[in-house]
């Protein structure tokens, strides 16, 4: 795994010292305690994690070709998608923008020698791969079948597979999100730069520390609540179990109140990501600052008082069901905002369409479809129809594919450079950007009408008049699977054999690019100080390269 | 961690200086409480919900606890964390020797603590078949009741045992402080390891001053209380 | 630089304090107070709590920033106790209201 | 003007009319419901071309010209920011008062409803008429008459999803839920369980037939004739001795549970019950949460000594005592 190689042939700028080749050998990288190389093993272990979920999701569509099922028994099938849906939320969508990006930039857009818990740092990585190795360990014996989302008593008292194990994993990783944000949180507050207000920092810093007390505050519930249902699994105390008084609506409660913030804390660092790349191809400062960086933090607040949406036709009181309605309309409003803040920015900017800035505009469709629709799901009315059906599949993969994806492509061709120093052939880029645009469309938007037509979800078998717009989706996931195949491989290319990459390539604003790329392990000999806002485009230019 | 010669000793390369350090570490025990604080939350919710669900249950199984050993149990606990505060204290006026006696009196007061627990509680109800799972009776004196009476053990288990999880760890930390209290690693300005694990033992302490009440003292303990 | 000493005194008088608060709380639950001994109970476990954290862990001498985390782990347990007994609290309430209008009984509860 | 209007309601009624778009409506709720539907998706395309266009516009006029381009500094507007925070916030409380106030329209039961008993168990639909009829992954209703199904499962958290009517409602182990219709087409519709249950989820689906009241009756009694569920109800309640304590004139050691059902209770715990389904099936199950101001709690569970089925009977049994309270008091 170790990535020492890729420097021995052509040192991108001369025989400078960076944090790539200050050390050799696999120990210097499992022992790290670099923030920046944490976020390297971050991000070779989501992204064989993202290639693992991803083979289970196009088995699916590829059974869900033919109306009876074209590939495998329906048991297999709803391990496909239980082991689908835990792996993608768990070990990549909630990792992925905080865990890489947000580990090789918050010391870096703060002025920062490091995270202040480096050790720990390292610590949540590990504590990350023991998860995965649990729940990988779940699929190789045999795989669980609960879908992601372990109702009880289905879980508790019913399933024959391996759910200890999966919820084990899940447990565990959580402790490296709690610790992944206590560093953030601590990082953000105490070590920015000299001069370097909270109004003064990148938009993607207020998404992270949004993200960060999510991480905190919500996933310490998960986890007790998934060590309830393994002790009631081994025991059958009886506390999610109605045969001995139990309440297994209970359960969804403290599932969901964890799970819907999770939600955000995919979607948060996407807009902060998204934040970063349209001021800088709009070579613009940010249309209303405080209401972008508000947003952020009340979209964090307001996500952990609706988790009650996903129960409305569960026998929740109605009482609940309006109070969580409401608020969940609430959700939408900073959503919007910061949507309409992006689009403003863009007004007599600069635009120019690099690869990170074709993935920023398609977040930005995909991520208004994904959250308009949303609205259906807050209305009492209509998500009795919808939910439990296919159009909530849609939905929630036009936010967290369409846009945490989307922004985490944008963020890693973005950053690349800096990362790596190599640059990627941009050709390739934008054409992978617009294959996986299209793709993901063609897969997704079908199902929104299949659910209205009242299809359900986590079918293995269905009625043979919803074939047409299955087959459609199955085709439009192949296209979107290729689509994810090009970056792979572009990218990997191009650590070996990418053209060197300057300190910055973009000609963008921000601490990040004033230090060489790759950055020296100590990330600035100086530590800056800071004189002016975020994204002041129009006072200082930034030539690129 | 290099560190650098020129600093103090117990500086991290990262800092600008050891004041920085210091209240990072003190604001990163503080977030690591929160999430403390919404563990246990989930908990204490579920026990709220399942108590105001079956009332008398949970009065029947509360009336079973020793509230002597409760009430006990809880002045030990008080007491350790005045020994640890005061240990803390002798360390911020550089008086070795008594970090060292108060860090010692913390973890007997804590190990006294599980002491009773174990002995005189858990077992004890292990005799009385009382642990769910582990062949848990229902009595007929419980009536109708006693259905739900191994819901409240659940919780009692649960709680009182997540609670003795982080005193075993508290007890941990204390014994490699002990150590460095002892070798002299600490002084009025660098005493942040000690203040920090200080934290987190006062609040394993909160956590009892709530357990207490809710599990032993639930309905009342007077004559005819939950009748 | 150093964090603000505590005088003896202050420790040894909050450990009083929170002994003699131990045993009210026993004392009291051996009297009849009917709902009031839950209520007893736990705003004796709130003062003690207070206690531990302003005195014991220093939140008192502590900056601002401290007190807000605290504040904010109160109220998001605080969000995650009340919206889930919102629900099974109301459960039972009678049946499902035709309109805006029949819900004005239910919102007249609380007051 | 007019021209557009009637362009629009012709394109309108096209879309609905297509048979691919719009799921059958079949019920007297399915039109609100997809009302609501389409307003929230022309608010959704609305927003979503808006602001793709705006995007595109933006993207060809202020495109970069020169390397060294340096535009204008972005200007603060609140007036702006404050319109489009305010709103969205006018739209969505009006989405919220309409959608919530359609949702009680829609979950209210008329009083005078047909009342149909559904068990969930895995992987099928039991379903039993009061009459006594029984259905395995079928339901027969009426067209026209209001149908109340009351719920329930005898393993996992299933649930019965009629897209037709656009009704949908968990059946959750241990708890009745219920749902109520109106059928206003004859025909034959899809039933699922929409909420995964285990290996054979997908194949726990049936048909609702929609028949005319009249052919509705024939079927009724054209099967082979059975006992009504609160015959059989009066069976079990008399084989497990529930007469001795619930004596009809109160005298038994248990409160008279003649003309009970459907009266608020007091109970002991200083709560007012109403007596519902719900109810008495907690009072049968644990009995000990709802004890009857006045009365000792002595019943004792029946948990596992009936099951879902014989539950039901008995409610339509203890049912069956008030309506016949309440004939004898009108005569």
């Amino acid at each position: 795994m170790s990535t020492a190689t890729l420097d021995v042939h052509e040192v991108p700028t001369g025989s400078r010292v960076n944090y790539l080749n200050a050390q050799y050998g696999v120990k210097s990288w499992l022992l790290t305690t670099d923030h920046k190389r944490i976020a390297l093993l971050y991000l070779f272990s989501i992204t064989l994690m993202f290639f693992v979920g991803g083979t289970f999701a196009v088995l699916m569509r590829l059974h869900l070709i033919e109306p009876q099922g074209a590939l495998v028994q329906p048991e297999t099938y709803n391990k496909l998608f239980t082991m689908h849906g835990v792996i993608m939320v768990f070990f990549f969508l909630v990792p992925s923008i905080p865990a890489t990006l947000g580990n090789f930039l918050v010391p870096m857009m703060i002025g920062a020698r490091d995270l202040a818990f480096p050790r720990l740092n390292l610590l949540s990585w590990y504590i990350y791969i023991i998860g995965a190795i649990f729940t990988l360990y779940a699929v190789i014996s045999g795989g669980v079948d609960t879908g992601w989302t372990f109702y009880t008593p289905y879980s508790s008292s019913f399933s024959h597979t391996s759910v200890i194990p999966t919820a084990l994993g899940v447990f565990i990783t959580g402790f490296s999100s709690i610790l992944t944000g206590l560093n953030f949180v601590v990082t953000i507050h105490k070590m920015r730069a000299p001069g370097l207000t909270w109004f003064r920092l990148p938009l993607f810093i207020w998404a992270i520390y949004a993200t960060s007390i999510i991480f905190i505050l919500g996933t310490p519930v998960i986890a007790i609540t998934l060590f309830l249902l393994g002790l009631e699994r081994l025991l059958h105390i009886g506390i999610f179990d109605p045969a001995i008084g139990g309440d297994p609506i209970l359960f969804q409660h403290l599932f969901w109140f964890y799970s819907h913030p999770a939600v955000y804390i995919m979607i948060l660092p996407g807009m902060g990501v998204m934040s970063e790349l349209i001021t800088c191809f709009s070579r613009k400062r940010i249309f209303g600052y405080s209401f972008v960086a508000f947003s952020s933090l009340s979209i964090a607040v307001i996500s952990f008082l609706v988790w009650g949406h996903h129960m409305f036709v569960t026998g929740q009181s109605i009482y609940a069901g309006l109070t969580f309605s409401v608020l969940s309309f609430m959700v939408a409003i900073p959503s919007a905002v910061k949507v309409f803040n992006w689009t403003a920015t863009l007004y007599k900017g600069s635009i120019s369409y690099d690869a990170p800035m074709l993935y920023a505009l398609g977040f930005i469709g995909l991520f208004t479809m994904g959250g308009l629709t949303g609205l259906f799901l807050a209305s009492l009315a209509t998500d009795v129809h919808l939910n439990g059906t296919y159009f909530i599949v849609a939905h929630f993969h036009y936010i967290m594919v369409g846009g945490a994806v989307m922004a985490y492509l944008g963020g890693i061709h973005f950053w690349w450079p800096k990362i790596t120093g190599r640059l990627y052939p941009d050709g390739w880029a934008r054409f992978a950007a617009l294959v996986i645009f299209v793709g993901f469309n063609l897969t997704f938007f079908p199902q929104f009408m299949l659910g209205y037509l009242g299809m359900p979800r986590r079918y293995a078998v269905y009625p043979s008049e919803f074939q047409v717009l299955n087959v459609m989706s199955s085709a439009g996931a192949s296209i979107l699977g290729i689509g994810y195949l090009i970056p792979l491989i572009y990218l990997t290319w191009s650590m070996r054999y990418g053209p060197a990459a300057g300190p910055n390539p973009w000609g963008a604003k921000g601490l990040e690019w004033t230090t060489p790329s790759p950055p020296p392990t100590e990330n600035f000999e100086e530590i800056p100080v800071v004189t002016e806002d975020a994204y002041d485009y129009a006072h200082s230019t930034v030539t690129r390269g | 961690m290099a560190v650098h010669n020129a600093h103090p000793p117990g500086f991290a390369h990262q800092f600008e200086d050891m004041e920085q350090q210091r209240e990072a570490g003190s604001l990163g025990m503080w977030v690591f409480l929160l999430t403390e604080l919404m563990f246990f939350g989930g908990l204490f919710a579920s026990y709220i919900i399942y108590r105001a669900l079956y009332l008398p249950s949970f009065e029947i199984g509360s009336h079973l606890l020793e509230v002597k050993f409760g009430a006990l149990n809880t002045a030990v606990l008080i007491g350790s964390s005045l020994t640890m505060a005061l240990a803390i204290r002798s360390a911020q006026v550089g008086r070795r020797g008594a970090q060292v006696g108060f860090l010692i009196t913390t973890m007997i007061l804590g190990a006294a603590f599980l002491f009773f627990k174990f002995t005189f509680e858990w077992h004890h109800d292990y005799l009385e078949h009382l642990v769910p799972g582990f062949g848990f009776v229902i009595r007929p004196e419980w009536g109708a009741a006693g259905a739900h009476v191994p819901m409240f053990f659940c919780f009692y288990f649960f709680m009182t045992g997540l609670h003795a999880i982080h005193m075993i760890i508290g007890l941990g930390i204390l014994t490699v402080l002990t150590i460095m209290a002892h070798r002299g690693r600490f002084n009025p300005q660098y005493y942040s390891p000690l203040e920090v694990s200080g934290l987190y033992w006062h609040f394993v302490d909160i956590v009892w001053i709530f357990l207490f009440p809710l599990l032993y003292l639930i309905g009342g303990r007077y004559m005819g209380a939950g009748h | 630089m150093s964090e603000h000493i505590v005088p003896l005194k202050v420790y040894i008088g909050i450990f009083v304090a929170l002994l003699l608060l131990t045993a009210l709380t026993t004392g009291v639950a051996y009297v009849d107070l009917g709902a009031f001994n839950t209520v007893a109970a736990l705003a004796i476990a709130v003062v003690k709590m207070l206690l531990v954290v302003l005195f014991f862990m220093h939140v008192k001498y502590s900056s601002g920033l401290t007190k807000v985390f605290i504040l904010a782990g109160v109220l998001f347990f605080a969000i995650l106790v009340t919206l889930t007994l919102a629900d099974e609290l109301t459960r039972h309430w009678s049946p499902t209201p035709s309109g805006w209008g029949a819900l004005l009984p239910f919102f007249t509860r609380f007051f | 003007m007019i021209g557009l209007v009637k362009f629009g309601s012709t394109f309108l009624s096209l879309v609905i009319q297509a048979p691919q778009l719009r799921p059958e409506a079949a019920s007297s709720i399915a039109e609100g419901v997809d009302h609501l539907y389409f307003v929230l998706t022309f608010i959704t395309l609305f927003f979503t071309i808006a602001i793709f266009s705006t995007i595109f516009f933006f993207m060809v006029k202020y495109r970069r010209r020169a390397e060294n381009e340096v535009p204008p500094d972005t200007e603060e507007n609140l007036p702006l920011e404050l319109a489009w925070t305010i709103i969205p916030t006018l739209i969505c409380a009006g989405l919220f008062l309409w959608a919530s106030s359609l949702y009680f329209e829609n979950s209210r039961p008329p009083s005078a409803s047909t009342e149909i008993f559904v068990i969930g168990k895995q992987w099928m639909w039991h379903i039993q008429h009061p009459e006594g009829v029984r259905e395995i992954n079928e339901l027969h209703v009426p067209e026209g008459v209001p149908v109340k199904l009351t719920m329930t499962s005898e393993d996992v958290i299933h649930d019965f999803y009629i897209p037709a009517f656009r009704v949908k409602k968990d059946v959750i182990p241990g708890r009745y839920s219920s749902l109520w219709f109106q059928a206003t087409k004859v025909g034959t519709y899809h039933l699922f369980c929409a909420q995964y249950c285990g290996a054979d989820h997908a194949e726990m689906l049936g048909w609702v037939y929609v028949m005319s009241p009249a052919d509705y009756e024939t079927w009724l009694s054209s099967g082979t004739p059975s006992e009504t569920m609160e015959k059989t109800g009066e069976k079990i309640f008399n084989k497990l001795g529930c007469s001795s304590c619930h004596q009809p004139d109160g005298t038994g050691r248990g409160p008279s549970l003649a003309g009970d059902y459907g009266k608020e209770e007091d109970l002991k715990s200083g709560e007012k019950r109403l007596v519902d389904e719900a109810f008495i099936r907690q009072a049968i199950i644990n009995p000990n949460s709802v004890v009857l101001k006045n009365y000792p709690p002595i019943m004792p569970t029946f948990r596992g000594q009936i099951n879902e089925e014989q539950v039901l009977q008995l409610i339509a049994y203890v049912k069956s005592l008030a309506s016949e309270e309440r004939n004898s008091n009108g005569k």
